[in-house]
């Protein structure tokens, strides 16, 4: 087995092969995001019986590349008693971690490169999910600080309440997650990968189907997706705390909710569906993984009403908190008495 | 049936009953606009019009009693209809507010204080509610131009 | 094609203004332009019957999401704003401060007989007309004006948007666009 | 003890999902409602004075923009109102009170379907909204055919109809309501079993029965409180009394016994259009009443007479002896009635209008007080309110 | 062992650049026409009503409190989680035993409608 790439080793082809790893990562991500709108508007429009974007370019094609033009070009308003600083920051507190956490995600097994053999992942760190937890953590002040910032009672109530109810739901999702890596023994993603790299029944989605429900739902709630969609919920609050962004910003917002879709159903990917295992290369098995959860939260968004603000607080102190904390006493026992 | 409910309110206000009228199948009771509370009271109590349907002014313009305040009741269980109305001069265009018997008379009375300028006395919030805050006169009056004080009226032929 | 027809009119005076007329400025302000009208944000801004056909056509079968157009809620995310109803005096500060509140390339579409003229309402309360206020750039006749005759109203919108000059130039602060 | 510290929010006239120009002061402490208080009036175009200086005949075109939702069910009540007012009630012909009842009934599904679509939107499921207005999309293309427009129709006339039915209409009918409690069924798929629909409805926006009465609610909003009045039994008008059809009525006074009763509803429309289909006799449309109703077209385009009796008119109208009515009218959001003053001349001397929504968003504040933001969206939502009938 | 954080170094310089080049760039290019109307907060068309920064309900003070008390559970949990096969039966108890106290704690909570939304 060649010996692993690194610093110490090779600096010039490390750091080279690192910097095409990360661009390569960064420009797919920022396609898929972008055309992540597209799909949806294109999907739900099929749901819905009528057709998508169709006029832009061939298909429609060209429709996100036309919205990110125009909202470039368009005036940047900036309120007058808002704290500027914080107002400029937030949308970029958002965006900026999800961006962010791709970096630990494997997307393929070890490639061997002029005798050394280098992983398909940007960085492997032995806290990889603590790591994911932590920008998550992040993103949160994005949402207070947009809502605060904006020195507009819709935002204010909106981002304060969108704040409530992703630190709620980030407490389920973590408690859920715990039951992977009692199994797998490994904070570090690669080694969870490898844990689960044995025939598709080693998938963590069947020994631990209950942990892949919670953090389905409670990261749907994390990204304020349908049916948790209530802080930006245009009927009731006028789009949340978004309300005073123009141009620019309110692309940054507009990319982040994407690319939070993208990096939670890559996790969800690595976690529970063994990465990139399966039929083809690496990482087309794990794009194909990241848009059927993608297909599935647009598929949930465009089928179920909002949940009313006290029962979304109530299903996450009171039904999943204790769900979860039930799961971790259950694979406990399993893993001892068996 | 409606006949009866005349009978009952001509011997119990003998001295306000002005006129009673029958008219395409419809009755119309006119009272003294002093006894109105009393008179609706009487109505949804004793004969049982426990639906206000209907409240609004009218202008007679030029006729001496130069307002009419005309309440359409209905009896949800006898499915009867019956019209009492109420003259009010024009120097002091003011009636008792029956919201306290019916709760429904609140917009509609608030809205002929608006349109026709008929007040009502202690009527909980009497506001414009229609027409903008600071809006001047009562559009619905016979004098007030269609469209509007300031612009010229339109000369040609409307109806 | 209309494009360069459109340059030479912009003689003289204008001309000095505008950043420059060749081939480069041209295409640069065509890609801005396309990127403007190909994705059309309306504020969703009712007032009666118009808006419920402004509705229908935004429903399944004069589908305007087509046209890139999404229905945005707050006037900060808005380009065109469709005065879709009767304009009452009461409603037209709130309609001046909202069209205030949007950000600059903002254009106004005039949907329906009231909206553009008073309509069969010439009364005391309704303004005749929203063009007395707001720069309208395209009026929809009807009443309430047919789905279709919404979609042509768009469509002559993103043509008037593709004749405007000096975009670009006007982005990056030379002189200001000149109306198609 | 300190005044709670309650933050005033304004739900403003431009606003999603306030359907249309309706302003909502509210003042929250938190999250509940403390105190609710609507401004209306944004929309007010002053259609009655306009009324008063027109002919009975020209007025017709603006009752269609009072309640844009259910045009035909404004221009029954108008036209029922002054046909009571002329006397002539008893002389429509058979064929026109047939048709008026089915297209009551076509607009009153047309009416709810775009509140399921808007009500359910506001809650927050998308898809309901796309497949009611393709339904509505197949009654706008009869409402074309028939007459002349999608919306504003302006297709009755005192004392019958405008045109007659064109050929294939009926099939049109028939296929519609044949497929239409499919369509009902995927809605309520759809929806009641939903577990979230069911949280956001169940148990919202309560009212009971007395202060429905005494609010004066009117329509599916009463009857969702248990009250058992129907305007279209109980007082009934232009043949409704020769249609067997059931009134809806649950006692569970919240926004999901006024959904499925709406639901309902539209079923029992179907049912009676069924019937009127079958009622269905070649006849006359108009009444032969000589200084009332226009003379047939071709009548006008042969003879002088014709002609000579349209211009009259056309031009003078026709002036009904002085006195007063009132005609209620089971419109889909509740009584629509027009009490109409005639002083002998050629225009109505004064015409009001009791809109249901008008009396119904009376109703708003006190459902909502004491209950959570989110429960405001739904209570305006199941009140079904239309600001063109509330503002006039 | 640092060297495996310099990609994320860098992916987060590159993310930072391309947040803040696209905000800086839209706001230098792009038309600019600020009057005091366009500036005021939105408020549905309406002059503001009260100022924005009223004091907010203490509900959500309490959701914070909670939650960093149960997310540092969740931290004491993790490294147990990792090393819990070697643990074996001892690690389960002496976890549980944590848990149990947690969930006194949580029932407390519970009890006194600390999480009632009302």
């Amino acid at each position: 087995m060649p010996e692993m790439l690194s610093l110490s080793n090779d600096p010039i082809l490390f750091l080279s092969l690192m910097l095409a790893k990360i661009l390569a990562v960064f420009i797919v991500v920022i396609l898929i995001v972008a055309y992540a709108t597209y799909a949806e508007r294109k999907i739900i429009g099929r749901m819905q019986t009528r057709l998508g974007p169709t006029m832009t370019g061939p298909l429609g094609l060209l429709q996100p590349i036309a919205d990110g033009l125009k909202l470039f070009f368009k005036e940047d308003i900036i309120p007058a008693q808002s704290s500027k600083l914080a107002f400029l920051l937030a949308p970029m507190m958002i965006l900026v971690p999800a961006f962010i956490t791709v970096a630990v995600i494997p997307f393929g097994g070890d490639v061997v490169i002029k005798g050394f053999a280098v992983p398909l992942q940007i960085t492997d760190l032995n806290i990889g999910i603590l790591y994911i937890l932590a920008m998550a953590g992040l993103g949160v002040y994005g949402i207070v600080l947009a809502g605060w910032a904006s020195n507009s009672k819709y935002s204010l109530l909106g981002g304060i309440r969108s704040a409530a109810q992703v630190i709620s739901y980030e407490l389920a999702a973590g408690l859920a997650i715990i039951a992977v890596f009692m199994l797998s023994g490994t904070l570090s993603l690669r080694g969870i990968v490898a844990a689960q790299s044995g025939s598709v029944l080693d998938w963590y989605i069947f020994s631990q189907p209950l942990a892949f429900c919670l953090f389905v739902i409670t990261s749907l709630a994390e990204i304020n997706r349908t049916p948790f969609d209530l802080p930006e919920a245009e009927t009731e609050l006028v789009s949340g705390f978004c309300t005073e962004y123009s141009s620019m910003k309110y692309a940054l917002f507009f990319m982040a909710e994407y690319a939070n879709m993208i990096v939670v159903s890559a996790i969800t990917a690595t976690l529970f569906l063994g990465g990139p295992a399966g039929p083809f290369a690496g990482p087309i098995n794990l794009l194909l993984k990241v848009f059927f959860f993608m297909f599935l939260f647009i598929w949930i968004r465009a089928t179920f009403p909002r949940v009313r603000y006290d029962q979304l607080m109530f299903m996450g102190w009171k039904v999943f908190l204790p769900l979860a904390l039930l799961n971790i006493v259950i694979t406990g026992a399993v893993v001892v008495f068996l | 049936m409606s006949q009866a409910v005349v009978a009952k309110l001509r011997e119990a206000f003998s001295a306000d009953v002005l006129d009673v009228k029958e008219y395409r199948g419809e009755v119309t009771v006119t009272v003294k606009k002093e006894e109105i509370v009393a008179i609706c009271q009487f109505l949804k109590d004793e004969a049982g019009y426990n639906f206000l349907c209907d409240l609004c002014g009218v202008d007679y313009l030029g006729q001496q009693p130069r307002f009419m305040v005309v309440y359409n009741l209905y009896n949800i269980t006898t499915k009867e209809r019956l019209r009492v109305k109420v003259p009010v001069e024009e120097e002091n265009p003011r009636v008792d507010t029956v919201s306290t018997v019916w709760s429904t008379a609140n917009w509609p009375e608030r809205e002929c204080w608006d349109l026709m300028g008929i007040s009502f006395n202690n009527h909980p919030d009497l506001r414009r509610i229609l027409m903008a805050e600071g809006w001047v006169g009562h559009p619905l009056r016979k004098d007030y131009p269609l469209q509007g004080p300031d612009r010229e009226p339109y000369q040609g032929r409307l109806s | 094609m209309g494009v360069t027809q459109g340059a030479e009119k912009a003689s003289g005076a204008e001309y000095s203004k505008v950043l420059g007329n060749n081939v480069l400025t041209t295409s640069l302000d065509l890609v801005v332009n396309w990127s403007r009208s190909r994705s059309l944000w309306p504020m969703t801004f009712g007032l009666a019957c118009c808006a419920i056909e402004m509705m229908a056509t935004g429903a399944a079968r004069f589908d305007l999401d087509r046209m890139g157009v999404l229905f945005r809620a707050s006037p900060r995310q808005a380009d065109v704003i469709i005065i879709a109803g009767t304009v009452t005096h009461k409603m037209l500060p709130v309609i001046k401060v909202v069209y205030e509140q949007m950000p600059e390339p903002k254009y106004v579409v005039a949907m329906g007989a009231c909206a553009s003229s008073g309509g069969v309402f010439d009364t005391y309360s309704v303004v005749q007309g929203i063009d007395q206020e707001l720069p309208v750039d395209v009026y929809v006749p009807g009443c309430p004006p047919r789905p279709e005759a919404l979609l042509y109203g768009l469509i002559k919108l993103q043509e008037k948007i593709m004749r405007e000059r000096n975009t670009f130039g006007a982005a990056i602060g030379a002189g200001d666009v000149i109306p198609g | 003890m300190a005044k709670k510290e309650t933050m005033t929010i304004n739900m403003g006239p431009q606003h999603p999902s306030t359907h249309g120009v309706l302003q909502l002061v509210l003042e929250l402490d938190g999250e509940t409602v403390v105190n609710a208080v609507p401004h209306i009036g944004f929309l007010h175009r002053g259609v009655e004075k306009l009324a008063e200086n027109r002919s009975y005949h020209r007025a017709l075109p603006l009752t269609d923009r009072l309640d844009y939702l259910a045009p035909m069910s404004n221009n029954l009540g108008y036209v029922l109102t002054v046909e009571k007012l002329l006397g002539i009630t008893d002389q429509i012909p058979e064929r026109a009170k047939v048709v008026r009842v089915m297209m009551a009934e076509l607009t009153r599904i047309k009416s709810h379907l775009v509140w399921l679509a808007t009500h359910a939107l506001d809650i927050g499921a998308m898809t309901v909204f796309l497949y009611c207005f393709r339904e509505r999309e197949q009654i706008m293309d009869m409402y074309e055919k028939l007459s002349g427009a999608r919306m504003t129709s302006n297709y009755f006339r005192v004392g019958g109809l405008s045109l007659d039915l064109p050929e294939g209409f009926v099939d049109d009918v028939t296929s519609f309501i044949d497929d239409m409690p499919g369509h009902l069924d995927t809605y309520e798929g759809l929806l009641t079993g939903n577990k979230i629909w069911q949280k956001r409805t169940v148990g919202v926006a309560p009212i009971s029965a007395e202060d429905a009465i005494d609010i004066g609610l009117t329509g599916p909003a009463l009857r969702g409180s248990g009250v058992d009045w129907d305007l279209r039994r109980d007082n009934p008008y232009s043949g409704y009394e020769d249609y067997d059809f059931e009134v809806i009525t649950r006692d569970g006074c919240d926004t999901f016994d006024r959904y499925k009763n709406r639901l309902d509803e539209m079923r029992e429309s179907c049912k009676i259009i069924r019937q009127a289909v079958d009622k269905l006799q070649p006849g006359p449309i108009l009444a032969d009443v000589p200084d009332v109703c226009l003379p047939p077209k071709k009548d006008v385009v042969n003879s002088i007479e014709g002609l000579i009796h349209q211009f009259k008119i056309i031009t003078e109208g026709f002036k009904p002896e002085p006195g007063e009515v009132y005609q209620g009218v089971e419109a889909p959001k509740g009584e629509l009635g027009y009490y109409m003053i005639s002083d002998g001349s050629a225009n109505p001397f004064r015409m009001k209008i009791r809109p249901p929504s008008f009396v119904n968003l009376q109703a708003l504040p006190k459902m909502v007080e004491g209950k959570l933001l989110a429960d405001v969206i739904a209570a305006i939502g199941t009140l079904d309110i239309v600001l063109g009938e509330i503002d006039r | 062992m640092l060297e495996s954080y310099l990609p994320i170094l860098v992916l987060i310089i590159i993310a930072l650049l391309f947040a803040l080049g696209s905000v800086t760039f839209s706001f230098l290019i792009g038309p600019k026409k600020p009057s005091a109307i366009k500036l005021a907060p939105y408020e549905c068309g309406m002059p503001l009503v009260g100022t924005a920064r009223e004091r907010v309900s203490v509900k959500f003070y309490i959701v914070a409190m909670l939650f960093i008390l149960f997310d540092i559970e969740t931290v004491f949990l993790y490294p147990w989680a990792v090393v819990f096969k070697k643990l074996g039966m001892f690690g389960f108890v002496e976890m549980g035993v944590f848990v149990v106290i947690l969930l006194v704690g949580y029932v407390y909570v519970w009890k006194k409608g600390a999480l009632e939304w009302e």
